[in-house]
């Protein structure tokens, strides 16, 4: 095995020729035909990015890619030749890398261990250690993240160190494509400028990129074709993705015209007692004397840089760490610290941060992770009325249009997007008095994210007090009424959403950066 | 009825006394059995113990009772370690526990073997053998008995509940009963085999019952796990046969006064006990007092007699409360 | 234990329930078709092999009554390993139960005032153990696997102590009659164990509690952040086996009317295979009172079986082996066909 | 299980190892600190207790010599845990190899050839029961539990059934001296459990095979879509367990000087206690064999403190259940002062 960290260039191929040629890939599973035809051409040296509403089929078409799926039917030309890809290592094998939607990594391995896993540097089966330490280093360095110590278990990382480390491991294939299931999904602006650094280094060598996003703006700056999923059909491939019209996208995407817009704020904000106050709460090592307070019917958002804490500070105010110092308030009555129970009991709710490990009980149905937080309600005696519980999933299913609308399905086999949408209809049931989104439109397309929005602003008009963290400036900007903004785990600037643009945002998360 | 802190000592009644009960030599004598989980085992533990606190001059170490033989041989090699003067030891494999005994023997430490033989000449220096083969064969012998008297032809229903099946030990006395079954033209008509507990028993018995549905004979190997075969019979109402202990517990002798069981086959809990006392006189040099030649013998077989209700006020003293 | 997660999640979930014929069997009833499928073929060996003696009131009665100690044990457990957990030590709490309730002074103070004196002891020393189990496993964090194991040694070691190795025969027999005695011709026994797979049932598919264990089992954080009290509840899962198995010390006595510190020898690994057998993820979120039952028939009714044809011990124990297998890969890809996995 | 992730996720990872002294300690060392403490603990009982006695290189060698057999199973049994199985068969492998390899038949043929015939017998029955746990748990996709479950059935059936239910006494001479000798004063079969610590050790932590053991018990899913051939794999994990267990029979014969279907009694509790109790996560992804061989140690040294002192055995099992608990809570703060979890 070569010791270069460098993706090796690969001879231009024929210009006639794509890299890779999908035609008519279809992929069923038990009640759903999740891809019924798909056809998409990869060139090398391209950025082309995969649009679809949650649940359209991108996931699967590349987890077909990938060989993690096995298709129904249809063929897959890879440089030419009619190629099966039966398994992940075949894959790899063509030279196909791919960074799955959902973290793909072994917690009790390090990084340089998770980045190698497979194709292990080894000597007669003996890991060469060192030298995979020095070249995952160079791997991180490349990516803009020298800090990330290659001996480090991965568990410790947050989510977007995770993403690096899974970034990492693609390039460490030295692939002629490169798969990128919403790989800007946890990461922050800055954090995906790096990203696109690298893309376009990769594609300037002629790799080939694969670039999945729900986010619009995006796919204009990195992108060259587009293609657009719909219910698993290829509502149009090969867009230039410079000239294609947002509006004409998202029409491909949804079948109707959206207004991408965020919904009005109250023209006089709200005010008032405090709902939630946090005043003097401390974590040594995580965030320090955080101060603040919620109206009820008030929105505010935190804006951040990925690590800065923010993530900590909800957990703590909803009892899911234990603060050091401080009090929280809800509704003037103290919480005790450290209990869920007491937050829950008053009324607070929190939509964590990943989905998966902290949200959602995986093999269990829609329905029942969607009450999960509200089974009291739907008890008597301790006995569930299920018509009930029935009732309540299902109006949630329909409010936030998850898909497929069917609460007895297992949570496991939903879209990410879709799952999404069910960790927010537990909180919305919940009859909150303060709400706590981490992440809230984490991988939600955009249809679904305007209606979020909507709720969002329709939970706060009907009087609770809502906390949004996004790692996406605008949208904490234009969903709030009013921005904290977090640097380094201390609240470097509090005020109104209205007075406030990204920049200067951007300017104030960078400054705690380099001052600290 | 068994909850008095029972131990046979004191039901054994006179005893004899010699000169060699005086205070002789201080001694060390290491016992080893098997994993005390049922009450003849547990006898056999007490009984020793009992045995050894008579003597002023016993200093007695006891290992953790097991099953597993790669375990016992380990206290048997800290038995040598430590040095003891003697060791008593009850295997739980005859022929997994020889090597470690010869090594006893090569260090000058007398090993007393009880119940079950080594696989050589070299390994005991005394040995103590509760016969189950010869406890087979009584039980057999007594059922040809009965067959005979109550003329239950050649075609007599006899059904015999082993114990834990994968010893050796049961094998043996399965093996004495098919054989003397077989003198009088009779055969084991059904076999189970339950694992010496109360529970077992009673699991096993039930489904015998169920199995057969007229049954002339029961030979059950273990009056412990003949509490739960007894209740398994109350359960199903079922005493049409002869029900044949083995052991000898209390509770068995009992039933026997009581009319609720034929016969048990003796199998005394109290060689451990013969063997602290051998072990003792072994470690000091001394004879058996009762015997003319001036050594302890090599080999002594105990008797595998038959209780029933004529002789049972005689053997009473002997059962142990299991 | 993961790998068989991992497998299993290589073939697509079905996610979605059949309509028509099939949703019949998609219930619980469904996913242990395999297990119906598998006593039925059991049953007709037993016919063919035994006649009628197989099926008569009795043998079906007998099949039951042995069925019933083991079976309020292994519901018990359902709970326990849905919930997340495991428990090694409920044999060594059915002998100290047991032990307990037959002492000569509580059956004295039996005899003096109501049985029912020996009853609430041997639920007390069982609820008691597994507040113990519970409390080490989720306030003390250790694993569930090495707290009881620990009680495995010690409660057995107890109750060795306390009875002094012997066999403590039950002589109150108001309690001896009751427990022993039918109801409608059906075993006093045998009745408890189907109250007791009732309720067991209803709690948990029908009530707050059986969904929090599901969720518990299934993502223990997300439960927590999801207000659930998981401490609190896993510790309430053990206390609730370990009343299990104080009945089940109940049962046992009554039975072979006796108290003795063998009884309940390796439950810990007949309960745990019925349960799993049944349906219920060791890894815990998944569990099936019904599949719990049906393992534990089969389990009774293939000794049954066996003793009916005087088959000899060690082939049973390699029949046994094999049918296991059998059984489970037939209930498998029953499953599988019927979109359930 | 489940459980136990959820509780320690509570409290946040320190995140950063300690400088300085500590440091030494954050290695597998560290993380095993607690249980080299729980072990002078009890080596510091056994002096005060028996004096001299204990500490003899005699008592050393009988102590070291015991935890070999047991020592050898558990350290395969770490590779399974920690690749996300279990086995509960590993106790009837030994006893099957134990007999396969000393029948009149292998032993005649070891006589007239070499001792070797019988190594390589015993090898490859536990290799081969090995295989069939894994085939059908990888392949066959079933609980890991349930298979070795039924294998524990069969396995020791058939045994019995080639034994006939008598021990097999090994007169190959040869072999006993062989493996009855001593290396430089040390047992040869301490010198077999050293060297397969250290190859353990090796294979776990230095070698392709150990990192992708590791991923397939933390997240099976994602060591697939890293390429790794995640069903074969698991088979060789319990085929390298199955070869764990014929070694180990070879080395009861030798110590027993026979073969019988008794060998090898719960050593599935007991080897899965020693891994657990060393530190491997029995839920996966988390293996230390220095851990193991600490378990196995302290296991065996209690064993010989007991016996040293006298201790009536119920009073054992309540004693070991205590210093069980106790030794894991030690474990468990040590290494959080030590900011390994
Ligand atoms: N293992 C599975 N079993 C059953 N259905 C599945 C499975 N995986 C995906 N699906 C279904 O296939 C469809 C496509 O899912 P996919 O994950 O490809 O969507 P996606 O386009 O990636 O959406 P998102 O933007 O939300 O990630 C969905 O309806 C989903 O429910
Ligand atoms: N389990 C953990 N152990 C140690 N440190 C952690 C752990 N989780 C997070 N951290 C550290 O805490 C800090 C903040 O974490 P986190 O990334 O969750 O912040 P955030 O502002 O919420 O960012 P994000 O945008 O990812 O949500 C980071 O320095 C991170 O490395
Ligand atoms: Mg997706
Ligand atoms: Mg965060």
């Amino acid at each position: 095995m070569e010791t270069s960290t460098e993706t090796r260039l690969t001879p231009e191929p024929d210009a006639t020729e794509p890299l890779l040629r999908m035609r008519g890939i279809v992929k069923r599973f038990p009640g759903v035909r999740a891809l019924d035809g798909i056809d998409i051409e990869v060139r090398a040296g391209d950025v082309h990015c995969l649009l679809g509403q949650n649940g359209a089929g991108k996931s699967t078409l590349i987890k077909v890619l990938s060989g993690a799926h096995q298709p129904d039917d249809g063929t897959i030309d890879w440089q030419g030749e009619r190629i099966r890809i039966i398994d992940p290592q075949a894959a790899l094998d063509h030279g196909i890398a791919t960074i799955y939607q959902e973290l793909d990594l072994v917690d009790g391995l390090t990084v340089a261990e998770n980045i190698y896993l497979g194709h292990e540097r080894a000597r007669w089966g003996v890991v060469a250690r060192a030298d995979a330490n020095r070249s995952a280093a160079g791997l991180l360095r490349r990516l803009g993240h020298p800090e990330i110590a290659p001996a480090t278990e991965v568990g410790r990382l947050s989510s977007a160190g995770k993403q690096i480390v899974s970034m990492a491991r693609a390039l460490s294939h030295e692939a002629k494509l490169i798969v990128m299931d919403e790989p800007s999904a946890v990461l922050d602006q800055h954090e995906v400028r790096r990203l696109f650094g690298v893309i376009r280094e990769l594609a300037a060598q002629g790799v080939g990129i694969v670039y999945i996003s729900h986010r619009l703006e995006e796919i204009r700056e990195i992108g060259d074709r587009v293609t657009v999923l719909k219910d698993g059909h290829t509502a149009a491939t090969g867009l230039a993705a410079a000239t294609t019209p947002t509006s004409e996208i998202i029409r491909l995407m949804t079948g109707r015209a959206i207004e991408y817009a965020f919904p009005d704020r109250p023209a006089t904000p709200p005010s008032g007692e405090p709902m939630l106050a946090v005043s003097g709460v401390s974590r040594p090592g995580e965030f320090r004397d955080v101060t603040f307070s919620v109206a009820a019917g008030e929105v505010v958002g935190l804006a951040g840089l990925v690590g800065s804490g923010r993530s900590e500070i909800l957990e703590t105010i909803y009892g899911a760490r234990r603060s050091k110092a401080g009090s929280v308030t809800v509704g003037g009555r103290r919480l005790r610290a450290g209990s869920v129970g007491a937050a829950v009991a008053a009324g607070v709710g929190l939509c964590p941060e990943e989905r998966k490990s902290q949200a959602l009980v995986l093999g269990e149905s829609v329905g029942r992770n969607i009450t999960l937080a509200s089974l009291t309600r739907f008890a008597r005696g301790g006995f569930v009325n299920r018509r009930d519980e029935r009732r309540a999933a299902d109006e949630q299913v329909a409010a936030l249009d998850v898909r497929p609308s069917d609460v007895e399905r297992h949570v496991r086999t939903l879209s990410g997007g879709n799952q999404q949408k069910v960790v927010l209809a537990r909180w919305l049931l919940h009859d909150c008095r303060v709400l706590l989104l981490d992440e809230p439109t984490r991988g939600v397309d955009v249809g679904a994210r305007s209606e979020i929005y909507t709720l969002i602003r329709d939970l706060a008009e009907s009087g609770i007090a809502v906390v949004v963290v996004s790692s996406e400036i605008e949208e904490v900007i234009g969903l709030s009424d009013r921005v904290l903004v977090v640097s380094d785990g201390a609240i470097v600037h509090d005020g109104p959403a209205a007075e406030i643009d990204e920049h200067a945002v951007l300017d104030m998360v960078m400054e705690g950066k380099t001052a600290a | 009825t068994s909850n008095e802190a029972a131990s046979v000592q004191t039901n054994l009644g006179p005893r004899a006394v010699s000169s060699n009960d005086e205070p002789g030599k201080e001694v060390v004598i290491g016992f080893s059995g098997p994993e005390a989980d049922h009450g003849w085992l547990a006898a056999i533990n007490s009984t020793a113990i009992a045995e050894a606190k008579r003597y002023s001059d016993v200093t007695l170490r006891l290992a953790e009772g097991t099953n597993d033989p790669s375990l016992q041989i380990s206290h048997i090699e800290s038995f040598i370690n430590q040095g003891v003067d003697a060791i008593v030891l009850l295997p739980t494999d005859g022929a997994a526990l020889t090597e470690v005994a010869t090594k006893a023997m090569e260090a000058g430490i007398p090993v007393v073997n009880v119940d079950r033989e080594f696989t050589s000449e070299f390994a005991a220096r005394t040995t103590i053998l509760g016969d189950n083969y010869g406890m087979g064969i009584s039980a057999g012998t007594y059922a040809c008995k009965l067959v005979e008297e109550h003329n239950l032809g050649p075609d007599a229903v006899i059904a015999e509940i082993a114990g834990l099946d994968s010893l050796p030990l049961t094998q043996d006395r399965s093996d004495g009963f098919k054989d003397a079954l077989r003198e009088c033209g009779q055969k084991v008509d059904h076999r189970v085999a339950a694992e010496f507990t109360v529970e077992s028993g009673e699991a096993e018995a039930s489904n015998l019952l169920q199995a057969v549905p007229k049954i002339d004979i029961i030979w059950n190997h273990d009056d412990d796990q003949g509490v739960g075969v007894k209740a398994a019979f109350d359960n199903a109402d079922r005493n049409e046969f002869f029900f044949i202990g083995g052991a000898g517990s209390a509770n068995a002798m009992r039933w026997i006064q009581d009319g609720e069981m034929e016969a048990t086959v003796l199998y005394p809990p109290t060689q451990a006990a013969d063997g602290i006392r051998l072990a003792r006189l072994l470690a000091q040099g001394k004879g058996m007092s009762d015997l003319v030649q001036v050594e302890v013998p090599r080999r002594i077989v105990l008797n595998a007699p038959v209780v029933t209700k004529e002789n049972v006020d005689k053997y009473l003293p002997l059962g142990f409360e299991s | 234990m993961k790998t068989d997660i991992a497998v299993a999640s290589e073939q697509p979930d079905t996610g979605r329930r059949q309509p028509g014929f099939a949703a019949l069997f998609s219930g619980p009833a469904g996913r242990s078709l395999g297990l119906v499928i598998a006593l039925v073929l059991l049953c007709v060996v037993g016919v063919i092999t035994s006649g009628s003696l197989f099926m008569s009131f009795d043998n079906v009665m007998t099949i039951l009554r042995l069925a019933s100690v083991i079976g309020v044990v292994s519901i018990g457990m359902t709970f326990v390993i849905t919930g997340g957990g495991i428990d090694l030590s409920v044999g060594a709490i059915v002998a100290l139960a047991s032990v307990w309730a037959s002492t000569l002074a509580t059956q004295t103070l039996a005899t003096d005032t109501h049985w029912i004196v020996m009853v609430t002891t041997a639920l007390l020393v069982g609820g008691g153990c597994g507040l113990i189990n519970g409390l080490l496993i989720a306030y003390g964090r250790m694993a569930a696997f090495i707290v009881t194991l620990a009680m495995l040694a010690g409660a057995r070691g107890l109750a060795e102590i306390i009875a002094q190795k012997q066999t403590q025969v039950v002589t109150v027999d108001a309690f001896v009659d009751f427990f022993g005695a039918d109801v409608l011709g059906i075993p006093v026994l045998v009745v408890i164990f189907a109250l007791v797979s009732i309720a067991g049932w209803v709690l948990l598919n029908r009530t707050t509690f059986g969904r929090r264990t599901l969720a518990v089992g299934g993502n223990p954080e997300a439960a927590r952040l999801a207000g659930i009290k998981v401490k609190r509840h896993t510790t309430l899962l053990y206390v609730l086996l370990g009343l299990a198995c104080g009945l089940a010390a109940v049962m046992l006595l009554a039975r072979t009317t006796a108290g003795t510190s063998t009884h309940g020898l390796l439950y810990e690994l007949d309960a745990i295979a019925a349960v799993v057998i049944g349906g219920t993820l060791l890894s815990g979120g998944r569990g099936t009172i019904v599949g719990t039952v049906l393992g534990v028939l089969i389990f009774t009714t293939l000794t049954n079986v066996f003793t009916l044809n005087n088959l000899d011990t060690s082939t049973q124990a390699v029949a046994k082996g094999v049918i296991i297998v059998v059984a489970v890969l037939l209930q498998q890809r029953v499953a599988a066909r019927n979109g359930s996995t």
